[in-house]
């Protein structure tokens, strides 16, 4: 494996661009298939960062200035599929660093990802991946366990402490129930169901909830995409449940109301404060950029991608190479500082010591109709 | 007892859309011997053909069902004109993975044109009933109702007109309809036109109580093809009542068992059923 | 006679090829395509010897690749046995796995058998996916060691493991021609062109297509084994229906039922599906059509259409001097009705 | 009524019949004669309009019929009990019967008629008119066939070796059913192997060698050939 | 007693397709099966090599009670068979078809397929020696290595002997081996078939073709509606007024 790729061949190996430097960015995620939706909000979130990058004239490291390539390639969700892409970008496009959105993805890179000399831009909430101690990783998300105590003790106030446990079947909704449920019981609450959602398998959650109300919950734990979880919300409606909800982070009360129809539907639900509400810096620029660009409501999956590219970019600056990802690391809290404040949709202050971006995080609760921000407890 | 009635009610309903989506792979089965995994992908049509026919042209629901269930049945024409009558004389194997081709095409399709994006359809039936504890929406009423009328239609279609039985008779012989004067085109064209007419019907319905998105055909293509072994390949009562079966062992499975292994417990009694009948239920004597 | 000599050539220089592969191209990204390509490769051979040979289409394949992948990595990260006797473990398990559903299996014919092994696939990955603390679910396993020294060699560079699945892979091809040419693989055919004829001809048809099923799962299952080595994490994915479509595309690309179907077929798609990543999310757009007209305009694959190609050649030509001789046996009988006789070359 | 000309078919570049020329008149029964392979099934089914020929005409009553699809040319009266009979094995006896009819499926007081004719021909067939075609020994599958074709109540009937399987007696009954079809008022072209049999109710032969007609002439002529007779009869 | 069945009978469903026969085969002889349509001949060879399980009635075979033996067990006993359509494996050469039918009489297995043992080695050359000689014995020498499909009905059906032959059988079911073949090469398959009585085989045979029946038959058994209702000399049967009321008719045998 041969590091230290010349700026000449970065010049050739890049496709786009009309600068005279280009630093190629790698992608690997789902385009194709049922999960593509999901690839393609991340995917989206880094390219509109490279593009707003460019047109200011590209960044200036060493004296130098770049271009950024986005080079994305469709995974399928496959981890296989990552790790023979990531070969490809390292190989042919000499990529510093690779996004990439799912945690299979992830780990299949981080078998050679430090021979190979390639940082993995993670969009992914397992903790695992920088548990393994790899260098060359950064973990974008947020942690959802500060959200934790704010949502159990808002609900259990309002609603009660009976928790029926329906989130999505995945890793993500799995380990999130794995972080929720001790505190909620620690807290005195009860969990009077507890199982998971298929959304790509399940046809009808009717089923599922009939037999989570029957144990009479006052607080649904729901989550997953936003579209399938508002549907979860609605059906729990039409079976009479008149509870709150707690809203994992991964969908947001905005897209769920386009999905139901209105706030009122969603009464007592919490969740994290949609990107369209949010009052940081940077967001309501964003927003707007998005939807004139795509045509759709920017998410935090994009939202989130979108700050990580600034935050490379800055860190390149400041570590003064383009091709160096050890040194880049090494650079992420100067980067994550020095992104321009406009540019901040959300705010993170620095890497925490697990390789992960730490957030501040802002929550709020449907009430009355209205989505109103909640004071974060601790 | 009330949990129970509900549950085989909620079963009822994911049953009926089942045994939709499986009368078409079933009817194209039996008689084309294809077995079209891109059925799942015309499912998947229909649900936006109906979202688009709504949105776009502002239809009533019940018309956009209607313009649905004639698109996707000529797209089922044009599947069967382009692909599989090239492909009638091949083993069944290339009928398999040219459907994949198909498959894999029309879900990039959907994506390119309506977006990767999950989406939902606005149905006017969204009241809720509740009678005697139990609970029931307009719209599902409307699923189970109206794949009964469906079902009894298409069992009169196939029993009592000629043209039925011209689609019966192709199904044991080709060349022999073809020899007492059956136009097998026509009829192999029918069969799709039905198949894709039944599975935007089913997506029709289904889809204000889940998602539209290009994904959705995973949804139901699995079971589907489930559901028609169980009943016998190319049987109609089989598909039907395969799909009940697998409906309410779905309902009843997640309650009485596990929500979390209700899907294997669905394969499993499937697997067994063939352990005992390798031919399936309603399989039929003959060599 | 000629034409066998020029076939051996022919091997001997793609085997030559294979060898010298890392060598010519010091690109890591066509490394690691060759080597994940090899391992698909064992795994449609695999495939191929019950599908193409024996004429049974088994669509839980993908499920065996995963559960030995799978029992490779339990039993090295969990159990903590070395490597190799995991390896060998792992195949063993799978194949046993594979002898109880097929004893069951077989009692179905054609489609049903299609269906039911499609089932079983798929209940394999749905445990794979449910049984959170064997498995790691939908989170997946990781940490699955690469393979094991065997005394002076050491597989830890993509090189060594390109080197340790292409003998693997020469492996598995010389045992399926060995098997294929043999009154084994004889009876195999004889099972997928009529089992009834077979079974009268005194053919234990259900021993033998048990023999051909676990023969068949025991390849996939190596491939497995090799894959976890190689990617060193698995996803419940590796068991779902689009493993089992891609191997089956493979297949039937490269020609069902043929020796060098598995080979052509497997880097013929992943070529053209890594050519199509230029575009991104509509690659299937292309792609799919593509593999739809291949199958339509290459019925009998690539391998297949060229062995029918040359068989066609060599019956025309037979046919040619048969009409020949049929004229000139027509003269003769018109000259003097002398016997009749019908000779063929 | 029946005319080709110049006709040949080939499979892939296999020429299975060469440069065929005959012609059947109204009402008479015509019969070719043949080895196996010869081509005479294949000639039946070009005539079906299930293969296509590369070259000549088929003319019904003048009418070029050589591109029409098999559906079209049994409207127009030509009607084949195919070899390997083709019946529909899970559809009962009945069923296939009305099937057989589907080309005059509005009219069911034909359809009734002809039923009853036809198990007048076969009353083997009203007893198993409830039995799944597939069950029926190979002789009671041939009468069916035969019977299937007469539904449609045709102008010309095309009969390939109706025969085969069949007991002697059978064999007998059956020949005897195609005379009396025939001055019912149609039109029969019939392909056989037992010569003697088929020549005895015949009007014209054709005999057929490796896709070609090498011998025709009236039965009567025939049957007197020396050639025809030691190839087709046995001694 | 070489074959012998007891009380057969087979139901399918309501119909009766073989009802209470009781019937010897005499060793070295050519005997033949008679009888109309429907009366049960395939269904009563298809009880004698085990394709179907009979309703009740017995079967024995040289002395051993075969009638819950599975098909495959039957042909390693000495039972061999053609079926009324032909029914060979189409897509594989003449020589591929015959060598199969040797199989049963060999053990190699997977491993020395792939270790090419002695044993593979030695059995393969079997089979292809015993291919060889039954080919030679039905006359099909030259067509060894031309696919099935692409032969004339009449040498498919001389295939289908070799197949039966080439497993060593010392009783064959022939089931109308001569339809669909002209007379010319009827005469063919006649001689055929004495000949592989003179070889020591017993033969059983189906046909509707009474000339042939008449000629090579040493005694005949005739089917009805599932009964037997005559058994004899070809003389005895040719004269036996239920038979010709059955079967036969007015004819005289052409
Ligand atoms: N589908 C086909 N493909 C290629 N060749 C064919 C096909 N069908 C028939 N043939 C060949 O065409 C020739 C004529 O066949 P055909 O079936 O017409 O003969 P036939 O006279 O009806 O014989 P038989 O008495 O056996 O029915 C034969 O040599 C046969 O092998
Ligand atoms: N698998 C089956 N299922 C139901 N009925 C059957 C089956 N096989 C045969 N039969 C019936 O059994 C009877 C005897 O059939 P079989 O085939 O033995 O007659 P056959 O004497 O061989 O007649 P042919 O000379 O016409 O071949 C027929 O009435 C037939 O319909
Ligand atoms: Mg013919
Ligand atoms: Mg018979």
């Amino acid at each position: 494996a041969c590091n230290s790729p010349t700026t000449n061949n970065n010049a050739k190996s890049g496709n786009g661009g009309g600068g005279d430097n280009v630093v190629n960015i790698g992608y690997s995620g789902p385009l194709s298939g049922p999960a593509a939706y999901y690839g393609e909000r991340t995917l989206n979130g880094v390219k509109m960062a490279a593009d707003e990058i460019n047109k200011n004239g590209g960044f200036e490291v060493n004296g130098k200035t770049y271009q950024i390539n986005v080079v994305s390639l469709d995974d399928k969700y496959l981890p296989n599929e990552t790790a023979a892409n990531a070969k490809r970008l390292v190989q042919e496009h000499h990529t510093p660093i690779i996004f990439t959105p799912h945690s299979g993805g992830v780990m299949a890179l981080q078998v050679f990802n430090q021979t190979d000399n390639f940082l993995i831009a993670a969009y992914t909430s397992e903790p695992k991946i920088t548990q393994t101690g790899n260098k060359l990783t950064i973990r974008i998300p947020p942690r959802y366990d500060g959200y934790i105590p704010t949502f159990t003790d808002y609900v259990m106030k309002r609603f009660g402490k009976k928790l029926a446990v329906l989130p999505t079947a995945t890793q993500y909704g799995k380990d999130w129930t794995e972080k929720l449920l001790p505190y909620w019981e620690k807290q005195g609450g009860e969990v009077v169901y507890n199982t998971s959602i298929d959304f790509t398998k399940d046809t009808d959650f009717f089923t599922i909830i009939t037999n989570a109300l029957k144990e009479k919950p006052d607080v649904l734990f729901i989550g997953g995409p936003s579209e399938p979880t508002a549907k979860v919300v609605k059906q729990a409606r039409e079976l009479g449940f008149k509870g709150g909800f707690i809203v994992m982070d991964q969908a947001k009360l905005d897209e769920m109301k386009r999905v139901v129809g209105s706030y009122e539907m969603l009464e007592g639900a919490i969740g994290v404060m949609p990107l369209v509400e949010s009052k940081e810096p940077g967001a309501p620029q964003f927003v707007e950029n998005y939807r004139a660009k795509y045509n759709a409501e920017a998410s935090s999956e994009s939202a989130y991608n979108y700050l990580a590219l600034y935050a490379f970019v800055e860190a390149m600056k400041a570590a003064g190479t383009v091709d160096d990802p050890a040194a880049i690391r090494e650079h992420m809290n100067e980067g994550l500082k020095n992104i321009p404040k406009d540019k901040q949709v959300y705010v993170v202050p620095k890497v925490g010591d697990d390789g992960g971006f730490e957030s501040k995080i802002i929550v709020a609760a449907v009430e009355n109709g209205k989505v109103v921000p909640i004071e974060l407890k601790k | 007892m009330e949990l129970f009635i509900q549950q085989l009610l909620n079963g009822l309903t994911v049953g009926s859309v089942y045994s939709l989506v499986a009368l078409g792979l079933t009817l194209v089965y039996g008689i084309l011997h294809i077995p079209n995994f891109a059925h799942g992908a015309l499912y998947m049509m229909g649900g936006y053909v109906t979202l688009t026919a709504m949105s776009q042209a502002g239809l009533p629901y019940g018309l956009a069902i209607v313009v649905s269930m004639v698109a996707v049945g000529l797209l089922g024409v044009l599947m069967e004109r382009l692909v599989f009558y090239p492909l009638r004389d091949a083993p069944p194997l290339h009928d398999k993975i040219a459907a994949i081709g198909i498959l894999l095409f029309l879900e990039a399709f959907a994506q390119y044109v309506w977006g990767a994006d999950y989406q939902t359809m606005p149905t006017p039936y969204g009241n809720v009933i509740t009678v005697f504890g139990l609970t029931l929406t307009v719209q599902r009423i409307l699923i189970i109702a109206s794949t009964v009328v469906i079902m009894i239609l298409l069992y009169l279609f196939l029993k009592k007109t000629f043209i039925g039985a011209s689609i019966i008779a192709m199904a044991q012989s080709r060349e022999g309809a073809n020899l007492v004067g059956i136009n097998t085109n026509k009829v192999a064209m029918m069969t799709f036109l039905l198949s894709g007419g039944l599975a935007a019907l089913a997506a029709s319905l289904a889809s204000p109580i889940n998602l539209v998105f290009p994904g959705m055909g995973h949804l139901v293509i699995l079971k589907a093809f489930v559901i028609i072994i169980l009943g016998g390949m190319g049987s109609i009562p089989g598909a039907i009542v395969g799909g009940y079966i697998l409906g309410f062992s779905e309902s009843l499975g997640a309650t009485y068992v596990s929500n979390d292994y209700k899907d294997i417990i669905a394969f499993v009694i499937l697997v067994i059923i063939l352990t005992v009948k390798p031919n399936g239920l309603f399989a039929k004597e003959g060599h | 006679m000629a034409v066998f000599e020029k076939r051996r050539l022919w091997l001997a220089v793609l085997a030559a090829l294979a060898l010298a592969f890392p060598l010519l191209v010091t690109n890591g990204y066509y490394l690691h395509m060759m080597t994940i390509s090899f391992i698909w490769m064992i795994a449609v051979y695999g495939l191929n010897l019950f599908a193409g040979y024996t004429g049974y289409l088994s669509l839980a394949h993908a499920g065996f690749f995963a559960v030995g992948a799978y029992t490779l990595g339990i039993l090295t990260v969990k159990v903590g046995l070395p490597f190799w006797w995991a390896f060998v473990l792992s195949c063993a398990f799978t194949s046993l796995l594979g002898l109880v559903i097929g004893l069951v299996a077989l009692r179905t014919k054609e489609h049903f058998f299609a269906i039911y092994t499609l089932c079983v696939g798929y209940i394999i990955y749905l445990v794979i996916d449910k049984w959170d603390s064997l498995t790691g679910g939908v989170r997946g396993f990781i940490g699955i060691p690469a393979p094991g020294d065997i005394g002076p060699l050491s597989f830890q560079t993509p090189v060594a493991q390109y080197y340790l699945v292409l003998f693997f892979l020469l492996a598995v091809m010389f045992v399926m021609y060995r098997l294929v040419d043999s009154l084994t693989g004889r009876t195999y055919i004889a099972i997928r062109n009529s089992e009834e004829l077979a079974l009268t001809l005194g053919i234990s048809t259900m021993k033998n297509k048990l023999a051909s099923f676990v023969l068949s799962v025991f390849f996939t299952s190596l491939a497995g084994a090799l894959y976890a080595s190689f990617i060193r994490f698995l996803g419940p994915d590796i068991a779902y229906v689009t493993v089992m479509f891609d191997f089956l595309t493979y297949l039937l690309v490269g020609g069902i039922g043929t020796l060098a179907g598995p080979v052509v077929g497997t880097l013929l798609i992943t070529f053209l599906s890594q050519q199509l990543q230029f575009l991104q999310d509509y690659r299937m757009l292309i792609f799919g059509p593509v593999l739809t007209l291949l199958i339509i305009f290459y019925p009998h694959g690539i391998a297949g259409g060229f062995i029918r190609y040359q068989a066609k050649r060599a019956e025309v030509r037979r046919l040619e001097q048969r009409a020949n001789r049929t004229a000139a046996e027509l003269a003769a009988s018109r000259q003097g009705r002398s016997e009749r006789h019908v000779e063929e070359g | 009524m029946l005319e080709l000309t110049n006709v040949s078919v080939r499979y892939g570049s296999f020429t299975a019949i060469r440069d065929v020329t005959f012609f059947v008149k109204p009402g008479e029964i015509a019969v070719l004669l043949g080895a196996n392979g010869a081509g005479k099934s294949t000639l039946f089914r070009t005539i079906s309009g299930l293969h296509k020929p590369v070259q000549g005409e088929i003319r019904l009553d003048g009418e070029r019929i050589d591109s029409l699809p098999p559906d079209r040319i049994v409207q127009r009266g030509i009607v084949q009990c195919a070899e390997g009979r083709k019946l529909f094995v899970r559809m009962s006896v009945y069923e296939n019967l009305l099937m057989g009819a589907y080309v005059h499926r509005k009219d069911k007081e034909g359809i009734r008629r002809s039923l009853e004719h036809v198990y007048e021909l076969f009353p083997i067939l009203h007893e198993k008119r409830n039995e799944p075609a597939g069950s029926l020994s190979g002789g009671q599958q041939q009468m069916l066939a035969i019977g299937r074709a007469l539904m449609s109540r045709p102008a010309v009937l095309l009969l390939d070796e109706p025969s085969v399987g069949l007991a002697p007696l059978i064999v007998e009954q059956m020949f005897a059913t195609i005379k009396q079809i025939n001055q019912e008022g149609t039109t029969i072209l019939l392909a056989e192997q037992n010569a003697h049999a088929a020549l005895s109710i015949a009007h014209h032969g054709y005999v057929f060698e490796n896709g070609t007609i090498v011998a025709s002439g009236t039965a009567e002529e025939l049957l007197a050939n020396d050639d025809v007779r030691k190839a087709y009869i046995g001694t | 007693m070489f074959l012998h069945v007891e009380r057969l009978t087979k139901r399918f469903g309501g119909l009766l397709a073989v009802n209470d026969v009781t019937f010897s085969v005499e060793q070295g002889k050519v005997n033949a099966i008679i009888g109309p349509n429907g009366a049960g001949k395939s269904t009563f060879f298809n009880l004698i090599s085990g394709l179907h399980r009979p309703t009740s009635g017995t079967i024995t075979f040289k002395g051993c009670d075969i009638t819950r033996l599975p098909a495959n067990e039957r042909a390693k006993l000495g039972i061999a068979r053609t079926f009324q359509t032909t029914h060979l494996f189409e897509q594989s050469t003449v020589m591929d078809n015959v060598i199969i039918g040797h199989r049963l009489r060999t053990t190699s297995n997977v491993f020395d397929a792939i270790l090419r043992t002695k044993r593979h080695r030695r059995e393969e050359q079997a089979c292809k020696e015993k291919a060889m000689e039954v080919l030679d014995f039905v006359g099909l020498t030259d067509v060894a290595d031309r696919l099935v499909a692409n032969l004339s009905q009449e040498q498919k059906k001389r295939v289908a002997f070799a197949l039966a032959l080439a497993t060593d059988p010392e009783l064959v079911l022939l089931d109308e081996p001569a339809a669909g073949v002209n007379p010319d090469e009827t005469e063919g398959l006649e001689e055929l078939i004495v000949k592989m009585v003179k070889g020591g085989l017993t033969v059983c045979l189906i046909e509707h073709k009474m000339s042939m029946i008449m000629k090579i038959a040493d005694r005949i058994m005739v089917l009805n509606y599932g009964e037997k209702i005559a058994e004899g000399t070809p003389e005895e049967v040719q004269n036996n007024e239920a038979v010709i009321q059955a079967y036969l008719g007015g004819s005289t045998v052409a």
